[in-house]
């Protein structure tokens, strides 16, 4: 290769906004290396924790890192890319230190499932910071594929299998749309460079441009998971491993929606969005949708996985609510601002709360709100913790949900977007109805079945739920621990 | 001639794509799907893509296609009770109208905007380089320049594929460790 | 050749479309994985054609996005398949099965 | 650390010490809960006689800068600020005042799961202090939403059969007012580019009279619902039916006037055009409350189903006053809020101690009790004697000054309001005839015991409110002056500029 | 000159020693509770209730001597010392005022500043004039009588001393009631009295009915103030003021500084005049005092026949120019006043209980106070008050010492020939019946007449007026005689095996003797304007004339009748009262036969009237029913129904929205695939549509 690329690759600051994404890679292979070498198995946690924690090393140092693009414009590296990349991380760690001891007949293949996790952060990294349609669809995969793998991770479940089955079909599906809008875009534009696309203006109203903008919107919606590309959810939520399923809620969604904030939102880059004003009215109603598929959907449910699956449609209604007021917002990167503080908030909220699940359901068959009655008497301090995660996700103050819930209707609000604000916010009241349903059988019933969560010996999980809990409860006492990170 | 052989050739490549929908026997299926690529490449030959053309055959036809064989025979489905008549699946199932409904749509969609949107070039457009537009050389250059990071990224998704199918295929590991 | 772009971005519509209809309709695993390889395909073709559009515009200054994409595509076409196919195998496994009307369990 | 902050605090604190004691060491809970309530309402109370009526500035004001938000290009800073001013001084007053009380009063009724109880109702305390302390309208809606959830617990676990409805009900009721108005707080502040209440209260007049009225409706929704005025009233009966005594005490000696609080200090302080414009139809909704509280509590078979309804009744009257933008309809209020706080306060509790004694509430198991708990007796019937207005007692100042103050503007809504005075009469005596008086009959009346002394002294303090109010209310009158007339001279400001001519709407673009 | 308000501090000792004595006796109450309480228990483990006051009474005598020996006694000693001395100093203010030069002055103590309303301070300030000086004597003067008695009725009650505090509470109220100087401080005496009329009717509670009663009262009370209510505020929009004297001197300025006030003014004193008929008992208002009669007797005599009920004239003369204003309304109040004499008298023919009797002739003769005010002769209803009270104030009393005679009999027909039992009750009380039927030279028979006279001077519509008036004159004498008769003479109807009637303790005959000269005497305060000039006639009229000046004057005085007419009228109403009360007095001497025969001949016109008409029946029907429907219609329609019914259809649409959605997630690749499909289509549509 000729140098001047090399010499291009090799800077300091290109490598510095890569570190993160290399450090994930080069830590896969070494857990891999060391599943391969003989004796060396004990070494699998602490190489992933070490890869984790140096990953994170990386990008805070990454924070100060000029904002810039590298690699010959194919990967944007900014301070909310840093940001981004620890929510993946972040995201990652959880559903990791949930799923130790989850996992009983699969233990022999714990090295591949670090593996494939590791992979899957990357590849976030990489939709994350892509400057381009080509780079994305990359990182795209290289999340996806993993993701598929571990959904049905538990190969001998046939849910799980078919939990699997159904999110690379989907996944499969979405790909190729996406491949032929960017195709399609490329046409119009003769380009597939995101940024130089900003610059067109006018070309991007053409049809040609449109309907390729459509169809990659299309499936970003499928991956963060918005009405109607939202129905795998649930079934495939409840099929995967329930640390599996934190990391989808919580990761997948955030790198989908890091990408629609360079797509569509405003971004550090300049603040245009690419698709033409029109589209801000179309995907707010599609947000309003969401919320209302996401909210009555979880109403009906008894299984709380499913539950908290629907909810998750529903927050991605409200995120997406942020986006749509992207074209008008008058704040530079309100909505950036906005969906970095609500993942924040959500990663430890619902990471929090599926990992509770599967601590609980590791003793005994799916946890159903009716096995939960009581339990506040049995093991008040989950119960506690519990309630805390319902209660963010309610988004009741002064936990850290408020506060995302109030940054994206402030978006809303300054897009003078406020009849979907109070749409909303009423369907938000909905979301409460189920969320109640939650506490009010820990809290306010006596228990009806006889299974007794014995919950082992699982510090891991126990540390981390009561962090989870901890952080929820700070950021939202202290929300500019948070805010401040990102203007 | 060259534009005759085109539309003969994309005639060829939807025909065997309908098979491909259409084949009661995943077998057939295989086979048309074949003759598609087969024809797709010779498009990509005629629109001056030699590479393209050759990686066509190569990995498509040469590595997926015998996967799919593969698979196929590995789970014996090659006498697998055959599926209902297409026609009558089309006239018995809410579905496959949604379907016609959303299929046709898309169609109409990417025909129209293929028509209207796309400037018509003149024959007398400027002849395309010999070696064509995708020359091995560029294409290279390019490939370790300006698109380094997505093919080093596509080394990692490779790697997770391996594990991933190794996870999801093998049999049942000897002594977990 | 001197065929107008437009035509081969109408092949490729077709065959996103016939793919896409083979996705809805079949049961059989398999097939709905070649007909994703069909959609793969169109996508190819668009980015070809557009590719070799461009070029023209250009008064034959090769654009090399194009190919290098549906390189890239096809790459990823033989990832998905392989992992599909695993997922297949797996499917098996567990139900002696590859139609889809099986893949139906988790639901509402 | 200054009074105000401790005084909010304070609780909280508690609240974490009795956390941390064993489950069931349930005396040390009650104690260290009952102590910290106590202190905290001798420092509220010494807050209250500090405070100098005659000004009307905010006082002892606690300003730290807590976070900022973004608001449209630039951000605005929040603070943790609290003060007091004539608007909140009596509530601070009655909420700090309450609650030993109503801790006092949970020995009786509260046996199971008293940990957690005390641990609510100390959360419970340091949110209502901060909702009527707040001077920043962010730390507002939080204090706000904060004391949604201890009710909701008090309620969901030790309160009566249907708890389970009422206080989900209670909650998302509650809940979608306050959303509306989170909506309404976003714009505020996108619009003023502030979240200081009394800098939100200068600046709004910069607002045209359109987004004024559309604000004042998003902010009166949330209020009506707490308040609660028609129609959003049907959730406080089941709320106070099922709800524990000192829950119901709670509810409505200090929850139901965060309602009214916020109308006087939001609705009308901040929006007072709009409110102009919106005071008819809300002393409208006043008067019909009066009426169809009344009416409803007529209805009542249940003895506490019946005073909640005459809250419906009772804080008609309030709404009735502070929309008349008369000095007396004003004061009236602001003292009527008191008044109501202290005679249901009272009456709730005796409830209370009936029901644990006999373990119902319905009218028709009782009769003749006057003659074997004449105490509890005596008490009856001074609390029903204060909330029918009678001369002397608290309820008669309120309900007078309210009356006279909206004959002015309103004298027809008034002369309907002033038939309230009537249906009081009717279901309150009703009730006490059906409880205490006539003949006793039923052997487990005759064998029920009189209240002992821990009931009477919690008690006590009310009673001595009551007279206290009912002979000296300008005690209580001259702290509020001040702050009432400067909201009545914006509205009087407001009135001017819309008749002169409405401001054109200000583009905020 | 007059004394400044700080010498006259005194003055509040004048109320303030009933409130004292009342809160002594109340916390001599709460200590007798403990003994009280142990026997209540003692009773409940007997299991045996006790359902009769008096019987509560009887158990105390024998079983529970404690109670009465204890402290509960020293409550009498208390109540009496207080009222003792406020009116020893009502009498000191009074000649004090007399002793002033100008006579329209008044005395004012101190005021004490209460509610600040932000526009105008309300103050409660008491002030004697020379119609408060009468209101007061009488209040402190019958009242001190009434409580003596009280304390030999009262005996032995297990609520003795809380009967002398809710007594002594009444007079605090009923003084501040008739010494405020503003409308709110009489506001607050007129709800106090309320409220103790409610206590003390309902005092025997564990009856039953008159807790009912007490209920019944307060609420009728209550309507009475409502309109009372919105005629202050009325005057203070009108006056912008509270002060009683300021709005009666400025009523005429008013009027003719701007008439359009004309309107106002007139629904003012509706207003007001509504809230005097709830008070007064006045028709339609009426049926609660008959009703009240369950409490105990010197209850009656105090609260329901001498003071409470005529606060309403109070009222009425205090703002005389208000309602002088206007002619029509003045009419108004005449026929209301006449209505309601004639309605009670025609009642009181055919009552059995003789505290019924009684009962309907209070409200009867109240009716003959509102036709005095009706035509502007304020004096004379002040005069006939005063008389009245003392008349009225004996019966009650006699009545209560034959009551206590007969252990608590009512029932006329079951007594008879009681003159041998119990003389001095019996002498007494017939100078009371003589007095209220007014005949010759007695008290009633002045007042009586001079209100007559003053009706028939006005001429016009007031001639039916002055028909009506003397037709009730002649009832009244037919009703008082039938009830003499019936239970002083004939043969004894009770069981004197059972018991014996008794004459009552000296404690209760003292009083009976004192108000008996009172009642022979009390015409003297004001005799006719044809007596000689010795006899001071019209005396009450000269010293009330700075009071009703301002009135007489806006409504014209009537020209003076010639004093035959006079004599005419004087003579035609002696003769009226003598020829009904020998009627009536032969008719019933031997017994009740007539009355029943009465009933037999004809039931229905019998329950007529002895239903007062049957106007409590109507309000049952018309009135209780229909708003008890109202409430509960309220309640299960348009709240549980209607809002609750929105509230929940809205979660549970909210349910079933869920389980529509629930369809959709049908599981299947190939659906959810082709949703994602088509909604990609609809969007680019959409985009490429409105581009």
């Amino acid at each position: 290769m000729n140098p001047q690329v090399l010499q291009d690759f090799l800077r300091p600051e290109s490598l510095w906004a890569l570190a993160p994404f290399s450090v994930l890679c080069l830590g896969a292979m070494l857990v891999l290396l060391a599943d391969i070498l003989p004796g060396t198995g004990v070494l699998r946690r602490p190489l992933f924790l070490l890869t984790i924690a140096a990953a994170i090393v990386c990008t805070l140092r990454g924070f100060s890192a000029p904002e810039a693009t590298y690699l010959m414009g194919s990967f944007h590296h900014s301070h909310a890319l840093s940001a981004w990349t620890l929510l993946f991380l972040l995201s990652g760690l959880i559903a990791f230190e949930f799923g130790q001891r989850y996992y009983r007949e699969e233990a022999a293949f714990l090295a591949e499932h670090d593996v494939l996790m590791l992979t899957s952060i990357a590849g976030m990294v990489l939709m994350a910071g892509a400057a381009d349609l080509l780079t994305f669809f990359i990182g795209l995969e290289t999340l996806s594929v993993p993701l598929y793998t571990l959904a049905a991770f538990r190969r001998a479940r046939s849910d799980s299998v078919e939990a699997g089955l159904k999110y690379f079909m989907l996944g499969a599906f979405a790909a190729a749309m996406f491949l032929y809008g960017a195709a399609l875009v490329y046409a119009a534009t003769g380009t597939i460079s995101i940024e130089v696309m900003r610059g067109l203006g006018t070309t991007l109203g053409e049809p040609l441009a449109l309907v390729g903008f459509a169809l990659i919107a299309g499936s970003l919606f499928f991956k963060v998971s918005v009405f109607p590309f939202h129905f795998w959810v649930p079934d495939v939520y409840q099929g995967a491993p329930t640390p599996v399923t934190a990391f989808m809620a919580t990761g997948t969604k955030a790198a989908g929606f890091a990408f629609l904030l360079t797509l569509m939102g405003q971004n550090a880059v300049n603040g245009k969005p690419v698709l033409p004003e029109s589209a801000a009215w179309i995907v707010g109603w599609i947000a309003v949708l969401t919320m209302a598929a996401g909210n009555l959907g979880a109403l009906v449910q008894t299984d709380l996985k499913r539950m908290l699956a629907y909810s998750g449609v529903a927050h991605a209604g409200t995120m997406l609510l942020a986006i749509a007021a992207g074209w008008h917002d008058t704040q530079p990167h309100g909505a950036q601002d906005a969906l970095l503080y609500y993942m924040a908030a959500y990663v430890f909220t619902a990471g929090g709360a599926f990992g509770l699940l599967a601590w609980l359901e590791s003793e005994g068959g799916a946890v159903t709100v009716e096995s939960l009655k009581g339990l506040s008497s049995r093991k008040p301090l989950l119960a506690a913790a519990m309630a805390v995660f319902m209660l963010s996700l309610g988004g009741i103050p002064p936990l850290g949900g408020f506060w995302g819930k109030y940054l994206v209707f402030a978006c809303a609000v300054r897009a003078e977007m406020i009849p979907l604000a109070v749409i909303g916010v009423l369907m938000s009241v909905i979301a409460l109805g189920y969320y109640l349903k939650v506490i009010v059988a820990m809290y306010m019933q006596p228990q009806t079945e006889t299974r007794s969560f014995a919950l082992g010996s699982r510090w891991a999980a126990a540390i981390a739920t009561g962090l989870c809990a901890l952080i929820v409860l700070a950021i939202g006492l202290m929300p500019n621990w948070v805010l401040e990170r990102l203007g | 001639m060259a534009n005759l052989i085109f539309y003969v050739m994309a005639l060829v490549a939807v025909v065997a794509a309908l098979g491909v929908v259409s084949a009661r026997n995943p077998m057939m299926s295989i086979l048309a799907l074949l003759t598609s690529f087969f024809a797709l490449a010779t498009i990509y030959l005629l629109a001056g893509f030699q590479t393209l053309a050759a990686v066509q055959i190569l990995v498509y036809a040469g590595a997926i296609l015998v996967l799919f064989l593969f698979v196929i025979m590995l789970l014996n489905l090659a006498d697998v009770k055959p599926l209902a008549r297409i026609d009558l699946v089309l006239f018995h199932e809410r579905k496959a109208i949604w379907t016609m409904l959303v299929a046709g749509s898309l169609l109409g969609i990417g025909a129209f905007v293929a028509l209207q949107a796309v400037p018509v070039v003149a024959a007398s457009a400027p002849a395309l380089p010999d070696q064509g537009i995708d020359g091995l050389q560029a294409l290279a250059d390019a490939m370790f320049s300006r698109y380094l990071l997505p093919f080093e990224a596509v080394s990692v998704l490779l790697l997770a594929t391996a594990v991933a199918v190794l996870v999801l295929a093998k049999r049942k590991r000897g002594g977990a460790r | 050749m001197s065929v107008p772009p437009s035509h081969l971005f109408v092949v490729a519509a077709l065959l996103f479309s016939i793919g896409a209809a083979g996705f809805f309709l079949r049961r059989n695993v398999i097939v709905v994985l070649m007909c994703i390889e069909l959609m793969l395909n169109a996508a190819n073709l668009s980015f070809l054609a557009a590719s070799r559009m461009h070029t023209l515009a250009h008064g034959g200054q090769p654009d090399l996005q194009g190919p290098i994409f549906a390189l890239f595509v096809i790459v990823i076409a033989a990832v998905e398949a392989a992992v599909g196919l695993a997922l297949v195998i797996a499917l098996y496994r567990n139900k002696q099965t590859v139609s889809l009307d099986e893949v139906a369990e988790l639901k509402d | 650390m200054d009074s105000l902050t401790l005084l909010v605090f304070l609780p909280l604190l508690g609240a974490l010490v009795v956390a941390l004691t064993p489950r069931d060491a349930i005396a040390l809970q009650r104690g260290i809960t009952f102590t910290t309530l106590l202190a905290v309402c001798l420092l509220g109370l010494k807050a209250c006689v500090g405070f100098d009526g005659s000004s009307a500035a905010c006082q002892q004001v606690v300003d730290i800068p807590w976070f900022a938000l973004p608001a449209g290009g630039s951000t605005v800073p929040v603070h943790f600020k609290l003060g007091l001013d004539g608007l909140s001084v009596l509530m601070v007053g009655l909420t700090a005042l309450l609650g030993p009380i109503v801790m006092l009063s949970t020995w009786g009724h509260i046996t199971t799961r008293v940990k957690e109880y005390t641990i609510w109702l100390l959360v419970m305390q340091s949110g209502m202090l901060g909702v009527f302390l707040a001077l920043d309208i962010v730390l507002f809606y939080v204090f706000w939403e904060l004391t949604l959830i201890p009710l909701y617990f008090m309620v969901g676990i030790w309160g009566g059969e249907r708890r389970l409805y009422a206080t989900i009900k209670f909650f998302l009721y509650t809940m979608a007012g306050s959303l509306v108005m989170l909506v309404g707080v976003i714009l505020l502040i996108y619009l003023l580019k502030t979240a200081d209440i009394q800098a939100l209260t200068e600046g709004a007049d910069r607002l045209g009279l359109t987004r004024q009225t559309w604000l004042f409706w998003a902010f009166a929704l949330a209020f009506l619902i707490k308040v609660p005025s028609l129609p959003f009233h049907t959730w406080l009966p089941d709320a106070h039916t099922e709800a524990p005594t000192s829950g119901s005490v709670i509810l409505a000696g200090v929850l139901l006037k965060m309602g009214t609080y916020g109308l006087l200090r939001f609705c009308i302080a901040m929006f007072p055009a709009a409110a102009i414009g919106a005071a008819p139809l809300m002393m409208a909704l006043g008067m019909l409350g009066i009426v169809y509280g009344a009416l409803l509590a007529m209805a009542q078979y249940d003895l506490k189903r019946l005073v909640a309804c005459s809250s419906v009744s009772h804080l008609g009257y309030v709404l009735l006053g502070m929309f008349a933008f008369t000095q007396a309809g004003v004061r009236g209020s602001v003292l009527q809020m008191v008044n109501h706080g202290l005679s249901t306060g009272l009456l709730f509790l005796l409830i209370g101690m009936i029901y644990e004694r006999r373990h119902t509430r319905m009218l028709d198991q009782f009769g003749g009790l006057a003659r074997v708990m004449p105490l509890f007796a005596l008490f009856f019937t001074l609390a029903v004697l204060s909330s029918v207005g009678l001369p002397g007692l608290n309820g008669f100042v309120g309900e007078y000054l309210i009356l006279l103050g909206s004959f002015e503007p309103q004298p027809w809504i008034t002369s309907v309001a002033v038939t309230g005075v009537i249906f009081g009469a009717i279901y309150l005596l009703m009730a006490t005839r059906k409880l205490l008086y006539g003949p006793l009959e039923r052997p487990e009346n005759k064998a029920l015991s009189d209240i002992n002394l821990r009931e009477v002294g919690l008690m006590l303090p009310i009673v001595v409110l009551f007279f206290w109010i009912g002979f000296a209310p300008n005690t209580f009158l001259s702290r509020t002056d001040a702050s009432i007339d400067a909201l009545l001279a914006r509205v009087a400001k407001a009135r001017v500029t819309l008749a002169a001519e409405l401001p054109r709407e200000p583009d905020h673009r | 000159m007059p004394p400044t308000q700080a010498d006259l501090v005194w003055m509040w000792w004048i109320p303030l020693l009933p409130l004292i004595g009342s809160a002594v006796c109340g916390i001599l109450h709460l200590l007798t509770l403990r003994s009280r309480g142990a026997w209540a228990h003692k009773a409940g483990g007997h299991g045996h209730g006790h359902d009769h006051g008096h019987d509560d009474a009887g158990h105390a005598d024998h079983d529970h001597a404690s109670v009465e020996a204890g402290i509960g006694a020293l409550a009498y000693p208390v109540a009496v010392l207080a009222m003792a001395v406020s009116f020893v100093l009502a009498l000191a203010a009074v000649v004090q005022l007399g002793s002033l030069s100008d006579i329209a002055v008044s005395i004012e103590g101190p005021a004490w500043q209460w509610i600040d309303t932000g526009v105008f301070p309300i103050d409660i300030s008491i002030v004697i004039d020379r119609l408060s000086a009468v209101m007061v004597l009488i209040v402190t003067g019958v009242g001190l009588l009434i409580h003596v008695y009280a304390g030999g009725y009262m005996k032995g009650d297990p609520g003795f001393a809380k009967f002398f505090a809710y007594l002594n509470l009444f007079v605090f109220a009923m003084l501040m009631l008739v010494l405020s100087s503003n409308l709110v401080g009489l506001f607050v005496g007129w709800e106090g009295v309320g409220l103790c009329s409610y206590l003390l009717i309902g005092f025997w509670y564990e009856k039953g009915w008159p807790a009912e009663a007490g209920q019944k009262a307060f609420v009728m009370n209550r309507i009475g103030d409502a309109c009372f209510l919105v005629g202050s505020f009325l005057l203070v929009h009108l006056f912008g003021t509270l002060d009683l004297s300021d709005i009666a001197g400025s009523v005429a300025g008013k009027l003719s500084s701007d008439p359009g006030a004309q309107f106002e003014l007139l629904i003012a004193g509706l207003c007001l005049f509504g809230g005097a008929c709830g008070k007064s008992a006045q028709f339609p208002l009426f049926t609660w005092l008959p009703d009240a009669m369950a409490g105990p007797t010197p209850v009656s005599a105090l609260i329901h026949a001498a003071t409470m009920v005529t606060a309403g004239v109070y009222l009425l003369v205090r703002l005389n120019p208000l309602f002088a204003a206007n002619p029509t309304l003045m009419f108004v109040i005449a026929c209301v006043g006449a209505l309601t004499a004639f309605i009670a008298g025609t009642t009181a023919l055919v009552q059995r209980d003789i505290k019924k009797v009684l009962a309907y002739s209070t409200v009867s003769q109240l009716g003959y106070m509102f036709l005095a005010l009706g035509t502007g002769a304020f004096a004379s209803a002040i005069f006939h008050l005063a008389t009245h009270a003392f008349f009225k104030a004996l019966l009650f009393l006699g009545a209560g010492s034959v009551i206590h005679g007969m252990h608590h009999e009512q029932d006329m027909h079951k007594m008879g020939n009681l003159r041998r039992y119990m003389p001095q009750t019996f002498l007494t009380f017939v100078v009371g019946a003589a007095a209220l039927s007014g005949l010759p030279l007695m008290s009633g028979f002045f007042s009586k007449d001079e209100i007559l006279a003053h009706t028939f001077a006005r001429g016009g519509g007031y001639y039916a007026l002055w028909l009506i008036g003397i037709v009730t004159a002649a009832l009244t004498a037919f009703y008082t005689w039938r009830m003499v008769a019936l239970t002083f003479f004939g043969p004894e109807r009770f069981d004197k095996a059972k018991f014996q009637p008794h004459e009552s303790s000296s404690l209760m005959t003292l009083p009976l003797l004192v108000l008996a000269a009172l009642a022979i005497l009390g015409g003297a305060l004001s005799f006719p304007a044809v007596f000689p000039a010795f006899l001071q006639p019209e005396y009450m009229h000269d010293w009330l004339r700075p009071v009703t000046e301002p009135g007489v004057e806006l409504l014209g005085a009537a020209h003076p009748l010639p004093h035959s007419t006079e004599w005419i009228l004087l003579a035609l109403g002696a003769l009226v009262a003598l020829v009904f009360a020998h009627t009536a007095f032969h008719r019933f001497k031997h017994g009740p036969q007539t009355d029943l025969a009465t009933f037999e001949r004809s039931p229905l016109r019998a329950r007529f009237l002895s239903e007062a008409w049957g106007i409590d029946a109507l309000y049952t029907r018309f009135v209780v029913g229909p708003v008890r429907v109202l409430g509960l219609v309220v309640a299960a329609l348009i709240d549980g129904t209607l809002i609750d019914g929105f509230v929940n259809g809205a979660a549970q649409a909210a349910l079933s929205g869920g389980m529509r959605l629930r369809r959709m997630t049908s599981g299947s690749i190939a659906t959810y695939g082709l949703w994602m499909g088509a909604v990609t289509a609809l969007i680019a549509i959409l985009l490429v549509w409105n581009r």
